[in-house]
């Protein structure tokens, strides 16, 4: 554990959280009773074969998919039925398996666009008030960019700032006024991770950050990641594909196949879970290795 | 293509922020009055127009919908009905009333303004309830319902006697003129620029990109579309009501699925989501009829085929737009805007990193 | 009551030609995702193709069967041809811009069919309405009760008719070949042409065979109400249009059943409302049905894979 | 800001490009009549054509379902003024016809209305049938001051846009009473069913004043019911009448769908005769209606079979020149083709107020369609006929005077 970690030990209530979450689509069991906490420091691995339903996970955290049994809470309320956009109010974070940048729109704009979604909005509001008062701040808003108030100019300005800062950090200052689609590959991911920070997320979660790179942009992009978590105060949950590099990083793990947990720990105890290798690695691994690695 | 589909804000200027958001309107003023003055006195003129400055503002508001936020409505000449026919029946109501700490012209046109903000209201209002459904529906879905609505506006004027049912209104005092209906053009353009530029623009170009992420970043994608719909209703009520005020014969044969169709054919080619497309491909669609008209009457008056012509402008109409979206598919400007695509020795704007 | 089996069989009889004209909106949207806002003209193109036929083989043989046949068979080919050349030079060349383009065009060409052929210029027929001759004799073939329910020969032939196109196209497009190859262009059309299919034909084809049923169901609708005008393309296009969304788009037996839903609604609305509120009533029904299931009937709303 | 700039620009490109064209100065927008009087320094005269051409106007729909109207109009129109520079033109000059679609919309007739009078500066606009149009139009015309004639729009509310405004056919309060009479008198109807076109309002005006009229005159109207202009199936509204057991329908509509609604009357077993106003005439009614409509009745504001020299020297030249039997609307374009040319030949000069005041004094005009006299609300008083469908033709069968 890193020594940033071991700072914050005593503030680290969970900031996600699921509980027993299972969701059908049809007759297809997706995931199944699956449980999961984030805290803030957190180095999350969630792994598992083909079609195991890590992304469905993901989908059902960030409330794209609603649970069919279970409880997700986020910052300690409960967010089932709730919107992404308002559980992303929360704290919470994401990057997409294949790739899902506002591809006409310029790096830096990608990110402002974020930067802005933050926004003056009651972050956590359900109730009449909240509504009513989100409405107005709301109205407010659409007025000062129509009239550009002085206002509107400043907080343009400062959300540029946050965005070309945020930029800078994933190492894309250069391709700032560059068209998403334009990008290579790997700075897409970077870019994908720089507008979800521009969230300002407690939680982070990367769906296969590290697709299609080679083992050099692998390690570098690990590295990023850990820094991120520790200047960020993040918690932060990755999707991989790559076994090695997962256990590389990760301080625990999650291992799901066919939507079901079988395995969570840390790398050292999961790596030697043989039911892990059986649904990761199938049996002819097995064999030919003599068991465990 | 390294231009930004965005505009980015100007860093610096010599014009104090506090001026900014208000100085357009200023410059605008005056120099209305003297276009005002310059056409005054060919009645064609202002009539092609103000026919142009409708299509104007209709094409540029339907562009929030269809080019910013990536929704497809094609039912905008029922927003525009509705605003025609409230503003219309308001103005019918108060033709003999005026206010009378003002001279009659002035009281006219404040009555005037207050007829074209009700419409406007009245048409935001349908839009809300239209862009409602956007909740649930996506794509083709969300343009038929749109569609539909349009048709259902039209029925329900023509058996409601309070419109003149299909005779229509007639008799809606002219109060429209250039100075005003530019006016309300530029207040459109302005906003949609201005939009465009915002954090809100932002959130709307994100929900045409990809409406998952969008809604993953934070952005409030039923919200906005919502949004969306009212702001670009608005505008087309106002049209309405102003279309009302020059011709000055409403009936809903004026309003049917043809006419939005053809809002949306200068969206798209104008390039979907680029505001000054919309611009000169509602000015260009405008004129052409009227330019077969004129490239016509060259043939003599006295020839037959003369007489016939005018029947050949919209088959020919319609065989432009399939030639024009065959050689230019992403419209004409595309999502840039008219300064994007200027020959180079008009100074761009500075962009990159300063 | 019998009047409501009245409107009942007149409902179904209307339906059943909504139907055909659906089905070319469905299928062009199933493999290309594009509404084709030009398959009600070319519709009325193909009726007037009829028209014209009847009247070039003179009153005798246009009332026999092989008449009837020539009718069908010269509107449904020359309109297969004509759906070809819109696909061909019109559509193909935008397959891969933006789907919005494709619409613009599909526009287009409504237009210049739908206004050219109110020109009377040459051998184009005028903007008025033409009697369409009546190749079928209209016979009552059913009478219950004092005239309370008449059923009409031509309205049990154009059933029989439009059934058995409908049958013919499950067919193909469930059994064969080129139904197959159909659906996997409708699938993605590009893995299609990666697995070795010949996309351009797959589509041409499906223009094709929509554009004939257009023609089948234009000559149907113009022996039912008895007159061809340039306009009807439009009127019957967008009520076609409506039956295939209410159904879901890109769904065959959807298409059918929504036309035959619309055909009765407002059969029902005429019948025992006011017509005039005929189309808000089709057209709010189109609105409720999306409510409630946003894909229309049968259409499912396809989850997007995040 | 800079961002504006071009758009600015492009304004004034367009505004000065659309002003290149510029005219004499001719009153525009509120005041209407009065400024209108006093201005207009004679519009007609100098026309693009040269001096030596008097150029007039016509607006009407020759696209749509409507287009014969126009286009029958328009033939009337084209040989008034054959006829007329035939026998020497007007004050010396020819004269000529500009004609332009309005594709039965009224912003599309104020666009052409407009065009005409600023544009190709024509002395008189003629036009349009359906009486939306017309009143787009008239607006326009009133406002810049320059006369027009509708020929056959019959909508009350057209000629009170104002003084320039006139019109050489009978109102549709008239008409209205001239078929709910010859109903009652002469067919000696006790019960009828209305079946009105709820997009025209034309057809809602004749049904309102039908029934009234018919129901005063102690009939009875048993139900009213409806359809949309386009439509072509009517199979359910007749079933519905069917069941009331009327022994006439009235269908004020437009021959295109009233052809098609005879057959279907027939079909669900209607055989009572169906009656109907000037909207029916055309040649096309009778391959539309083929043998179902015979036997139907229906106003109108001429009979071909009328005996009158005059009436069948036009009806053979225009035979001769188009082909087919001229309906009404060809009668009523020549006849108010013909009035403008006497008014032309009768004003002082050529003047907006000039013309005006020759049109005004129109009076006892021999027209092909009824003789003309304009009343003080520049209607025309005529009577009009009753004719039934016969096969292939009309046959005369009675006048009806105001």
């Amino acid at each position: 554990m890193s020594a940033a970690v071991q700072a914050n030990q005593d503030s680290r209530a969970p900031l996600l959280q699921a509980d027993g979450v299972s969701i059908q689509f049809g007759g297809l069991k997706a995931l199944t009773d699956f449980s999961l906490t984030v805290r803030q420091g957190d180095l999350l691995g969630l792994i598992g074969p083909n079609g195991a339903g890590k992304s469905t996970a993901f989908n059902v955290l960030t409330g794209v998919y609603q649970p069919s049994q279970g409880e997700v809470r986020v910052a300690g309320q409960r967010v089932n039925g709730r919107k992404p956009h308002q559980i992303n109010h929360l704290g919470l974070a994401r990057t997409f398996q294949n790739i899902r940048l506002f591809r006409a729109l310029t790096a830096l704009d990608n990110v402002k666009v974020a930067c802005r979604a933050q926004g003056a909005l009651h972050p956590t509001g359900m109730g009449v008030s909240a509504k009513l008062s989100n409405a107005l701040v709301n109205y407010r808003d659409w007025w000062r960019a129509l009239m550009l108030t002085p206002h509107f100019q400043a907080e343009e300005r400062e959300l540029t700032r946050q965005a070309e800062h945020l930029l800078e950090v994933m190492g894309l200052s250069h391709r700032r006024d560059e068209e998403a689609r334009n990008l290579p590959y790997g700075e897409q991911r970077r870019l994908e991770i720089a507008r979800a920070l521009g969230t300002r997320p407690r939680v982070l979660l990367l769906d296969e950050p590290a697709a299609g790179m080679n083992t050099r942009e692998k390690a570098d992009l690990m590295v990023l990641i850990r820094k991120l978590r520790d200047d960020f105060k993040l918690g932060v949950l990755v999707i991989e594909h790559d076994m090695k590099l997962v256990m590389g990083i990760c301080e625990h793990i999650t291992v799901l196949d066919h939507g079901e947990t079988i395995s969570r720990g840390a790398p050292a105890e999961v790596r030697g879970d043989r039911k892990v290798i059986e649904a990761y690695l199938g049996d002819s691994y097995l064999e030919s290795h003599g068991g465990a690695a | 293509m390294e231009t930004p589909a965005l505009p980015v804000p100007e860093a610096r200027s010599a014009i104090p922020p506090a001026l900014r958001g208000i100085l357009p309107v200023l410059v605008a003023l005056p120099v209305l009055a003297l276009f005002q003055w310059v056409t005054n006195e060919s009645p064609f003129a202002v009539y092609l127009l103000s026919v142009m400055g409708v299509n104007i503002i209709l094409a540029v508001s339907l562009n929030i919908v269809n080019g910013m936020t990536g929704q497809f409505s094609i039912g905008h000449a029922g927003f525009m009905a509705v605003g025609a026919y409230i503003s219309g029946v308001m103005s019918l109501n108060l033709k003999e009333v005026a206010l009378s700490f003002l001279p009659v012209a002035a009281s006219d046109q404040v009555l005037f303004t207050l007829a074209l903000l009700v419409g406007g209201l009245a048409a935001a209002a349908c839009g809300f309830l239209v862009g409602l459904p956007s909740l649930r529906l996506r794509g083709d879905y969300l343009a038929i319902v749109t569609l539909g609505f349009g048709e259902i506006i039209r029925v329900v004027v023509q058996n409601t006697d309070a419109f003149g049912r299909a005779l229509g209104l007639s008799g809606i005092p002219q109060y429209s003129s250039p100075y005003m209906i530019y006016f309300w053009v530029f207040l459109t353009v302005l906003v949609a620029r201005r939009i465009a530029g915002s954090s809100h623009g932002r959130s709307l170009w994100a929900i045409r990109e990809d409406e998952v992420a969008a809604e993953a970043m934070g952005v409030d994608t039923t919200g906005y579309k919502v949004r969306s719909f009212v702001i670009s209703s608005f505008f087309a009520g106002i049209a309405g009501g102003l279309f009302a005020h020059f011709v000055p014969i409403i009936n809903p044969g004026s309003f049917t699925f043809v006419k939005s169709m053809e809002i949306v054919v200068m969206v798209v080619l104008g390039g979907l989501g680029s505001t000054t497309g919309a611009i000169v491909a509602a000015i260009f669609l405008t004129l052409l009829p009227e330019g077969l008209r004129s490239a016509f009457n060259l043939l003599g008056t006295e020839s037959t085929l003369a007489q016939k012509v005018d029947q050949i402008r919209m088959p020919i109409y319609g065989l432009l737009l399939v030639v024009l979206m065959l050689s230019r598919p992403q419209g004409l400007f595309g999502t840039r805007e008219l300064w994007d695509v200027l020959p180079r020795w008009i100074p761009r704007r500075r962009r990159g990193l300063s | 009551m019998a009047q409501l089996l009245q409107h009942l069989i007149n409902g179904l009889a209307s339906g059943t030609i909504y139907a055909l004209v659906a089905l070319g909106y469905t299928m062009v949207y199933g493999v290309l995702k594009l509404i084709n806002f030009a398959h009600g003209d070319v519709m009325m193109v193909g009726v007037y193709m009829g028209y014209a036929t009847a009247f070039a083989l003179g009153r005798e043989v246009r009332g026999s069967l092989l008449g009837v046949a020539l009718i069908f068979a010269v509107a449904m080919l020359g309109c297969a041809l004509l759906g070809f050349l819109i696909e061909r030079f019109a559509y193909r060349p935008l397959r891969e811009k933006p789907r919005l383009t494709a619409l613009i065009t599909a526009i287009g060409i409504s237009f210049a069919l739908s206004y050219g052929f109110q020109l009377d210029i040459g051998f184009l027929p005028g903007a008025s309405p033409r009697a369409f001759p009546e190749v079928i004799e209209p016979k009552e073939w059913i009478i219950i009760g004092d005239r309370d329910v008449v059923v009409w020969n031509w309205q049990i032939i154009s059933f029989l008719i439009a059934v058995g196109l409908m049958v013919a196209l499950q067919y193909l497009v469930f059994r064969t070949r080129f139904g197959r190859a159909m659906r996997a262009v409708s699938w993605d059309h590009r893995v299609a042409a990666l697995m070795g299919i010949p996309t351009d034909r797959v589509i041409a084809l499906t223009f094709m065979l929509s554009s004939a049923l257009a023609a089948g169901a234009g000559l149907l609708y113009a022996i039912k109400d008895t007159s061809v005008s340039p306009l009807m393309g439009l009127y019957v296009g967008l009520k076609a249009f409506v039956a295939a969304v209410i159904g879901g788009i890109g769904h065959v037996p959807g298409a059918v059943v929504g036309a035959l839903v619309l055909g009765l609604v407002e059969e029902f609305v005429v019948g025992y409302a006011a017509s005039t509120w005929r189309d808000a009533v089709a057209f709010g029904f189109l609105i409720l049905v999306l409510l409630v299931k946003p894909g229309g009937l049968f259409g499912r709303v396809a989850a997007e894979k995040v | 800001m800079r961002r504006l700039a071009p758009m600015l620009l492009a304004a004034l490109a367009v505004l000065a490009a659309a002003c290149e064209k510029k005219t004499q100065p001719a009153p525009s927008g509120e005041g209407g009549a009065q400024t209108a009087q006093q201005a207009q320094p004679a519009p007609g005269g100098e026309t693009p054509a040269g001096s030596d051409v008097i150029l007039l106007g016509q607006v009407g729909a020759l696209t749509g379902g409507q287009a014969t109207f126009g286009i029958s109009t328009r033939n009337g129109i084209e040989m008034a003024i054959k006829e007329a520079n035939a026998a020497g033109g007007v004050k010396g000059k020819k004269l000529a016809i500009r004609v332009y679609d309005n594709q039965s919309k009224p912003e599309e007739a104020a666009q052409a209305a407009t065009r005409l009078i600023t544009q190709d500066k024509v002395v008189l606009i003629l036009g349009d049938v359906a009486s939306s149009n017309s009143l787009a139009m008239a607006e326009k015309a009133q406002a810049a001051g320059v006369p027009m004639i509708t020929p056959s729009s019959t909508n009350t509310t057209v000629t009170q846009k104002g003084d320039f405004i006139f019109r050489v056919c009978f109102i549709d309060p008239f008409q209205g009473y001239v078929m709910a009479k010859f109903a009652r008198e002469n067919l000696k109807l006790g019960k009828v069913a209305v079946l009105q076109d709820n997009k025209s309002a034309y057809s809602i005006d004749l049904s309102d004043v039908f029934t009234r009229k018919f129901t005063e005159m102690g009939g009875k109207v048993a139900t009213t019911e409806s359809y949309s202009q386009g439509d072509t199936d009517y199979r359910a509204q007749l079933t519905a009448i069917r069941k009331t057991q009327p022994e006439g329908i009235y269908v004020p509509g437009y021959y295109s769908e009233v052809g098609i609604i005879a057959r279907q009357a027939r079909e669900v077993g209607l055989k009572v005769p169906l009656m109907g106003g000037d909207g029916w005439d055309s040649e096309k009614l009778f391959e539309l209606g083929g043998t179902a409509i015979q036997g139907s009745y229906f106003s109108n504001h001429y009979s071909p079979d009328n005996p009158d020299p005059r009436v069948q020297k036009f009806i053979s030249e225009y035979k001769a020149a188009y082909g087919g039997v001229p309906d009404a609307l060809a009668a009523l374009g020549y006849d108010a083709a013909r009035v403008a040319i006497e008014a032309l030949k009768r004003a002082k000069d050529l003047s907006g107020p000039a013309v005006r005041d020759a049109i005004a004094q129109t009076k006892d005009f021999p027209g092909v369609a009824g003789t003309i006299t304009l009343d003080d609300k520049r209607n025309a008083v005529k009577s009009a006929v009753v004719l039934k469908v016969g096969d292939g033709k009309t046959e005369y069968v009675t006048t009806v005077n105001p």
